[in-house]
């Protein structure tokens, strides 16, 4: 898959319209997986982290593509990637402290 | 210009004076106020003073807080001291000289950056130890006792398990007796907002946050009477809400208990007679419980339990004294509180629920007439 | 080049600034990092109190998981349409532009239509089933909790504990912010996820009329479309992460 | 270029009223927003006068206690989001493009907009006075914020100018990040960067990251509020402490949004004053960039006696602790830069120093409150109150002012009186120690603070008494200090370029700075580069400070706009509308309010760039 990516990226540096559409269909595709997965009844706490995984995924490829963080200049990623990550450790801390000393 | 010719003195001797005497005096006004701090600033026998700590918790705070205060005070005078001697030695003496352009020292960097993580590390590994003990009660101990605090807008309620058996407990107000030498567990409620229960000289506050059960503990080494104060802005009259602490005695402790547990005295006297039925009529009872006694989990009433009042030191959460020197009520402070109490509680505590709640305080027609007044004084009184 | 205005390169083109990008989109980064922070104190809010609702209803019995994803489904699909959108204007596809742009936008009014849907349906839950039948789920221990514990509980058992045969329970069971905690963080996270969807759809469709005049909206001013987009994507993405946090977690039954 | 329906002519006003209210030049707006700043700081200042004269004695009752509970509400919330925060951005405004050799900011309409949020804002919270101002404190812990508790306008009015004022801080800082990335001189890298840019840099960077978190928070109360929503209703399971979370998850990286422009301003003075690089600019920005991380991890240290448990408490005091290594890096650089230099005291200089000491004890009795075991018996007394005017008057407003006198012959082009200055310098250093040093005596004898009167007998009496004295001596320096600006601007000797034989790029221009401030944009090649150019180091002529201005036709500066001021309005009215939802028509305000605003918005986003007929000379 991600060399398919790669080789439809041709020498401009930017995605094609073929890619666009193939990453939708990724998409669908993996939210299908993920409403799956969710009646997978056995799976048990499991599923937290695949969803998890999964949904990285997702947000990750429309991030990258979508968005074109892959192609454009790093800084740009720095400033979402670094108000991404500061939110997630924001809603980490939140829920340990309310969780395990409340 | 005008404020330059006459300068007077002050501006005489900071403006005229050379750099060195303005350092100097710089260096004075500083250490001026830090030699202040040590001396004779502090009164531990203040009544809320945390220097002077009369219980094991509040003693072990207290070691950790000079530890850091002696290291604070040590970084301050090497630096401070760093800083003026650079300023005395390196001031301008002539507008042409260039000093060396020095850009950096890489050693001397990491030098202050490491020293400085250890000192704070040490100290924050020195706390930890205190943390951890003043937020446990101790466990080998088996006389410990429980106790509730609850928090209310302005004043302190507080539960004890009863002598009568566990389905009861005590409930009285504002003020709370402790043996001495046992370990106090007091599990801490609020009604309303988030109060701070504080009594300096025992131990560090701990919030009242409403529902979320906190806890703390302290002991008394000794008998006396400790002050307390809500500590957590609360409201209008947040100033005003405070409380005693009174050690005694296990013995006592026991006797006072069981006075507590021990219904409201009725008394003989006309006037009080006339009085109880005016608190009845003039909707007193709709807020205040003469019970002392009360089933757990039966919720906490309006106004503070009034059942025995007037055995109390202070009325309205701290706000007026009862007694004597020597601790013991006197009657006629209290009546003559009562009296102001009854006759404008708003003006003892601005914003108090009684006041703003109360039918006889907001409905004009239902004011209390000078003799209800006496009445309901003497009725209070006989509330040993 | 002190105009915040004069940008009419695309991002590939080096513009007249220090660090060769645009001023404006680089706003645009720093602005989703921030919102960021901005949907990550309404998913805490969330997380922290999941769970400590202390009436119903629950996720478990409002949340209709196959409808959501349908939802989700168009809102991915115009992220889609958008980032095509944008390609053709790159490409000086103005008819493909327009095309792309006005399907963005009816997804994205779709997808309020179905969040307006998901609400009033919410807030006029009821809940209906036979008691007999819940009984032999339980029985067969294949019973999915949701809010029918409670009801079965109080209606479908007399005071002996025993079951009435054949009652059946048809009960008014809403969920507005409300209600409960659960009710108040929802609506609170997902009704401000919609409110930046709904002022997408009002952006695009600006774009979009825009683009029938003159000179506004050309292949060499992209940038403006590109901006719009950048913010449509990224509603997308939060979007992905409500959809797996708030409704596969929350119907998780273990959660 | 074709002209759109919306589209007004941009506003030609060359001076007036109208000039003001349309500029978009950032040294305008920079003036703004400082003149405005310092009228609230005076404000806040009566507030807090008025306070200490209530404490001046035992049971004193010339403030009531409904009042005296809104004048410190208003107090804390007024020094801190219209007093420092405003001031900083006055700096940002007017400094940072002169010295990254920018003609402008990057988005000069936003800068405006920022300023006139920042007054409609500002005007909001102080009108509240009208009808009774919020009394809930300035971290406003629920649930003393709810409707039961708090019926009246107050709070609303607290919450909803908050909540402009954020989008005035915010429009503000995503503007200094792009001007700063974006707008820099060539050869000006970033490691270039003179230290008050890149602290302004990370200021800006903290504050968008943090006040996102304080909006929501102010949502959840304002649904609670509004619509009885259960964010903080404990009886339907909410909790209270998740307000403190939110809060100080905000709060403690504001305290360095608010110190570290300060720290920035005495990093660019100390050097000229020593004639001395800054010692270690690298490691003194990094120190400066490892604070903003850190200040992210330790916010529960407001929260240690909240009952988080031991093990969170351990936590946050370890991390509280580790600040103290940044921060003395800066304090260490400090001294390195003015060891061996050739050290010239005055009024900016002396208030350079003055914060390092100042800053000094601040800093170490914050130390002492990260120690969560001895803070129990800290935490809510006037301890704290001795801490936040150390590191905050002492700290942020002592070197405020010292860039205030350090810039003042820059943008006024007038030189201020030395002597004065000096008398200023002594008066707040003296005034400030005997207002605040006690403040740590009676918090620790015991007296909370937040009480509007406390009872004889106590214990307290001195060093209240004491410390309202000190208020006096602040007072009169702070009349001195606005003596000397008002007569030095009007009539004040003319300064030149470059009085203070200075190292940054501002300068190297004319005083005050023509409107396109830079003839020629200029061309950095190193550190300080002004000061080694000066030096002959850099390989170029010495430039007559300040071109002729010939140049000035070929110089397209940004046009002024009405639009900004409108959004402004819109929000203004919106923001009303909100807190009198109910006037007239329900909700009708505020939907005109923000009618209004979109108007603004759409006309802004159309505006032609420049005026019609300069449109081919692009
Ligand atoms: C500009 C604002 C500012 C700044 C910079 C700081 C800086 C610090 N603050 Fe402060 N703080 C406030 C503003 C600020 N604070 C305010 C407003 C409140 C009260 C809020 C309220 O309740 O209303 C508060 C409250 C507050 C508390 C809560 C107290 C309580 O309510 O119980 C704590 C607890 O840890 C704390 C700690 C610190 C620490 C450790 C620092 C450190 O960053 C300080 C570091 C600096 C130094 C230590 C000095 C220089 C260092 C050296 C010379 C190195 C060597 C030093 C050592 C080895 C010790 N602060
Ligand atoms: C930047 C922040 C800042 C600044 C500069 C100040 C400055 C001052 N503060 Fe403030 N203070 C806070 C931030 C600040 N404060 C905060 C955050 C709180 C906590 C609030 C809370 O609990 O919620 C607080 C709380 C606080 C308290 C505690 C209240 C309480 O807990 O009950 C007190 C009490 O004395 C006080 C006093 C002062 C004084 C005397 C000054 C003085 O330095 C003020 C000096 C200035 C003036 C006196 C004005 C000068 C000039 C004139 C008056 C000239 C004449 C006027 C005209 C020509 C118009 N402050
Ligand atoms: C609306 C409820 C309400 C009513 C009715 C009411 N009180 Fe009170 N009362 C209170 C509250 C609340 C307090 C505590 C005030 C405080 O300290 O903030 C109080 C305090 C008191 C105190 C001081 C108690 C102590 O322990 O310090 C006395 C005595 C008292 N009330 C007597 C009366 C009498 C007599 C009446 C009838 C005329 C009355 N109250 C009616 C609510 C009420
Ligand atoms: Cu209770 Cu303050
Ligand atoms: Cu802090």
């Amino acid at each position: 898959m991600s060399q398919e990516i790669h080789s439809s990226e041709g020498h401009t540096g930017h995605p094609t319209a073929g890619l666009y559409f193939k990453i939708a269909m990724i998409l669908s595709v993996v939210t299908a997986i993920e409403v799956g997965i969710f009646y997978l009844t056995w799976l048990g706490y499991w599923i937290i982290p695949v969803l998890f995984v999964l949904s990285a995924g997702k947000f990750a490829l429309v991030a990258m593509y979508y968005m074109h963080l892959k192609f454009d200049h790093k800084l740009f990623s720095y400033m979402f990637v670094g108000g991404f990550v500061l939110a997630t450790s924001v809603i980490f801390a939140l829920i340990f402290l309310f969780q395990v000393w409340l | 210009m005008v404020t330059m010719k006459n300068r007077g003195v002050f501006g005489s001797v900071f403006i005229n004076s050379s750099r060195t005497q303005k350092i100097v005096l710089l260096l004075m006004s500083l250490a001026l106020s830090v030699l202040a701090a040590g001396c004779f600033i502090i009164d531990p026998s203040a009544n809320q003073s945390t220097f002077e700590p009369l219980g094991p918790v509040a003693e072990r705070q207290l070691t950790i807080f000079w530890w850091i205060l002696i290291g604070g005070a040590v970084v301050f005078v090497l630096v401070g001291a760093a800083l003026i001697y650079a300023l005395v030695k390196f001031r301008r003496r002539s507008e042409e000289e260039t000093p060396i352009q020095v850009h950096g020292n890489t050693r001397l960097e990491l030098l202050w950056t490491i020293i400085p993580a250890i000192v704070v590390m040490g100290f924050a590994i020195a706390s930890i130890n205190t943390l951890f003990y003043s937020a446990n009660v101790p466990k080998d101990s088996e006389k410990t006792i429980t106790l509730e605090a609850i928090g209310h807008q302005w004043w302190f309620e507080f539960r004890y398990p009863s002598p009568n058996g566990p389905e009861n407990e005590v409930v009285t107000a504002n003020e709370v007796y402790i043996p001495v030498g046992i370990p106090v567990r007091i599990n801490l409620e609020s009604v309303d907002v988030i109060h701070s229960f504080w009594v300096p000289k025992l131990a560090g506050k701990v919030d009242m946050v409403p529902s979320e059960g906190n806890h703390m503990w302290f002991q008394a080494d000794e008998p006396g009477e400790f002050y307390g104060q809500c500590a957590e802005y609360c409201g209008t009259s947040h100033a005003n809400m405070k409380f005693k602490v009174i050690a005694v005695e296990p013995a006592e402790f026991d006797t006072w208990l069981s006075d507590q547990a021990a219904p409201a005295l009725e008394s003989g006297d006309p006037l009080a007679k006339e009085g109880a039925g005016i608190f009845k009529d003039a909707g007193c009872s709709g807020c205040h419980s003469l019970k002392t006694i009360a089933k757990t989990g039966s919720k906490g009433r309006v106004g503070p339990n009034l059942a025995h009042v007037a055995s109390r030191r202070d009325l309205a959460a701290g706000m007026m004294n009862n007694a004597d020197g020597a601790g013991n009520v006197n009657d006629a402070y209290l009546q003559e509180n009562l009296r102001k109490w009854l006759e404008n509680p708003s003006e003892i505590k601005p914003g108090n629920l009684m006041s703003s709640q109360a039918a006889v305080y907001t409905d004009p027609n239902k004011t209390l007439t000078e003799r209800q007044i006496s009445a309901l004084v003497a009725y209070l009184t006989s509330l040993k | 080049m002190a105009q915040e205005h004069t940008s009419t390169a695309g991002h590939e083109e080096h513009e007249d600034t220090t660090t060769g990008l645009n001023h404006r989109k680089m706003l645009m980064w720093a602005f989703l990092g921030s919102d960021c922070m901005f949907f990550g104190s309404l998913i805490a809010t969330y997380l922290v109190y999941q769970g400590k609702s202390l009436t119903g209803p629950l996720p478990i019995d409002v949340f209709d998981i196959p409808v959501t994803s349908v939802s989700t489904f168009v809102l991915l699909m115009s992220s889609m349409s958008m980032v095509l959108a944008y390609s053709a204007l790159t490409r000086g596809n103005m008819k493909g532009f327009r095309i792309w742009m006005v399907s963005t936008a009816i997804m994205g009014a779709t997808f309020i239509g179905f969040q307006v849907y998901e609400f009033s349906s919410f807030s006029t839950h009821h809940i209906h089933f036979e008691c007999s039948e819940v009984a032999e789920k339980i029985e067969h221990g294949d019973y999915v909790k949701a809010g029918h514990d409670h009801f079965f509980q109080k209606e479908c058992l007399d005071s002996n504990g025993l079951l009435k045969a054949d009652h059946h329970v048809d009960e008014e069971y809403g969920l507005k912010p409300q209600t409960n905690l659960f009710g108040t963080t929802f609506f609170t996270l997902t009704g401000f996820h919609g409110a930046h969807v709904t002022l997408g759809v009002v952006w695009l469709l600006s774009i979009f009329f825009l683009s029938f005049k003159k000179g506004v909206i050309t292949r060499e001013k992209n940038l403006d479309v590109d901006l719009a987009a950048l913010y449509w994507h990224f509603v997308d993405v939060v979007w992905i992460v409500i959809f797996t946090v708030v409704y596969l977690f929350g119907v998780f039954e273990g959660f | 270029m074709s002209t759109l329906s919306l589209a007004i002519p941009r506003p030609v006003h060359p001076s007036g009223l109208w000039n003001w209210l349309t500029t978009i030049d950032h040294k305008k707006i920079g003036v703004l927003y400082g003149v405005t700043a310092f009228i609230m700081f005076l404000s806040g200042g009566v507030e807090a006068t008025l306070m200490r004269i209530q404490l001046t004695k035992p049971e004193l009752d010339i403030v009531s206690a409904a009042v005296y509970n809104q004048l410190f509400t208003m107090h804390g919330t007024t020094m801190i989001f219209l007093a420092i925060m405003p001031l900083g951005a006055a700096f940002f405004n007017f400094v940072i493009p002169l010295q990254i050799g920018a003609r402008d900011v990057a988005f000069p309409r936003l800068n405006a907009f920022s300023y006139w949020t920042f007054l409609a804002g500002a005007i909001m919270l102080k009108l509240s006075w009208i009808g009774g101002a919020t009394d809930a404190g300035w971290f406003g812990y629920a649930p003393l914020t709810s409707v039961d508790q708090n019926p009246g306008k107050g709070i609303d009015f607290w919450i909803i100018s908050l909540q402009v004022l954020g989008v005035a801080s915010l429009a503000a800082s995503f503007n200094f990040i792009v001007t700063i990335i974006n707008m820099r001189a060539p050869g000006m890298t970033m490691m270039r960067l003179p230290l008050f840019t890149w602290m302004t840099f990370i200021t800006a960077i903290l504050l968008i990251l943090a006040f996102p978190v304080i909006t929501v928070a102010l949502i959840e109360l304002t649904f609670d509020r509004y619509f009885d929503f259960n964010f903080f209703n404990v009886a339907r399971g909410g909790s209270v402490v998740l307000w403190q979370h939110l809060f100080w998850v905000f709060g403690h990286p504001e305290v360095y949004i608010l110190i570290l422009p300060a720290m920035g301003i005495v990093s660019e003075v100390l050097p000229v004053f020593s004639k001395k690089p800054l010692f270690g600019y690298t490691t003194v920005v990094l120190a400066g960039a490892i604070i903003a991380v850190m200040g992210w991890m330790v916010w529960s240290h407001h929260m240690f006696t909240v009952g988080l448990g031991p093990v969170a408490n351990a936590v946050f005091t370890i991390t509280t602790m580790l600040i103290a290594v940044p921060t003395g890096i800066k304090v260490f650089n400090w001294i390195g830069t003015i060891w061996g230099g050739s050290i010239r005291i005055n009024t900016p200089m002396a208030f350079s120093l003055g914060f390092i000491a100042m800053f000094l004890i601040g800093g170490i009795s914050g130390v002492m409150h990260a120690v969560s075991a001895s803070d129990a018996q800290q935490q809510d007394t006037y301890f704290i109150p001795a801490h936040i005017h150390y590191v905050l008057f002492g700290g942020a407003i002592m070197a405020l002012t010292s860039g205030i006198y350090y810039w003042f012959p820059k943008f006024s082009g007038k030189m201020f009186d030395e002597k004065m200055g000096m008398l200023h310098f002594w008066l707040m250093m003296i005034g400030q120690n005997v207002t605040f040093f006690p403040m740590h005596f009676v918090g620790l004898d015991g007296m909370p603070r937040r009480i509007y009167t406390y009872a004889e007998g106590m214990g307290w009496d001195l060093w209240n008494l004491v410390a309202t004295l000190g208020v006096f001596i602040l007072i009169a320096g702070f009349l001195v200090f606005i003596l000397n600006m008002v007569k030095s601007w009007k009539s004040g000797p003319d300064a030149p370029g470059d009085p203070w034989d200075g190292r940054t790029l501002e300068w190297s221009i004319p005083s005050p700075p023509p409107e396109y401030n830079f003839s020629e944009i200029p061309v950095v090649k190193s550190l300080d580069d002004w000061w080694n150019t000066k030096q002959g180091g850099n390989g170029k002529a010495v430039p007559v400070s300040g071109g002729s201005g010939d140049e000035e036709h070929d110089i397209h500066l940004p046009q002024p706009s009405y639009w900004p001021l409108v959004t402004a309005i819109g929000l203004f009215i919106a923001a009303y509308g909100v807190v009198f939802n109910q006037l007239v028509v329900p909700w009708a305000i505020a939907i005109i309010g923000t009618f209004i605003g979109f108007v603004g918005v759409y006309a802004w986003s159309l505006e032609p760039v420049n005026d019609p007929d300069e449109d081919s000379a692009h």
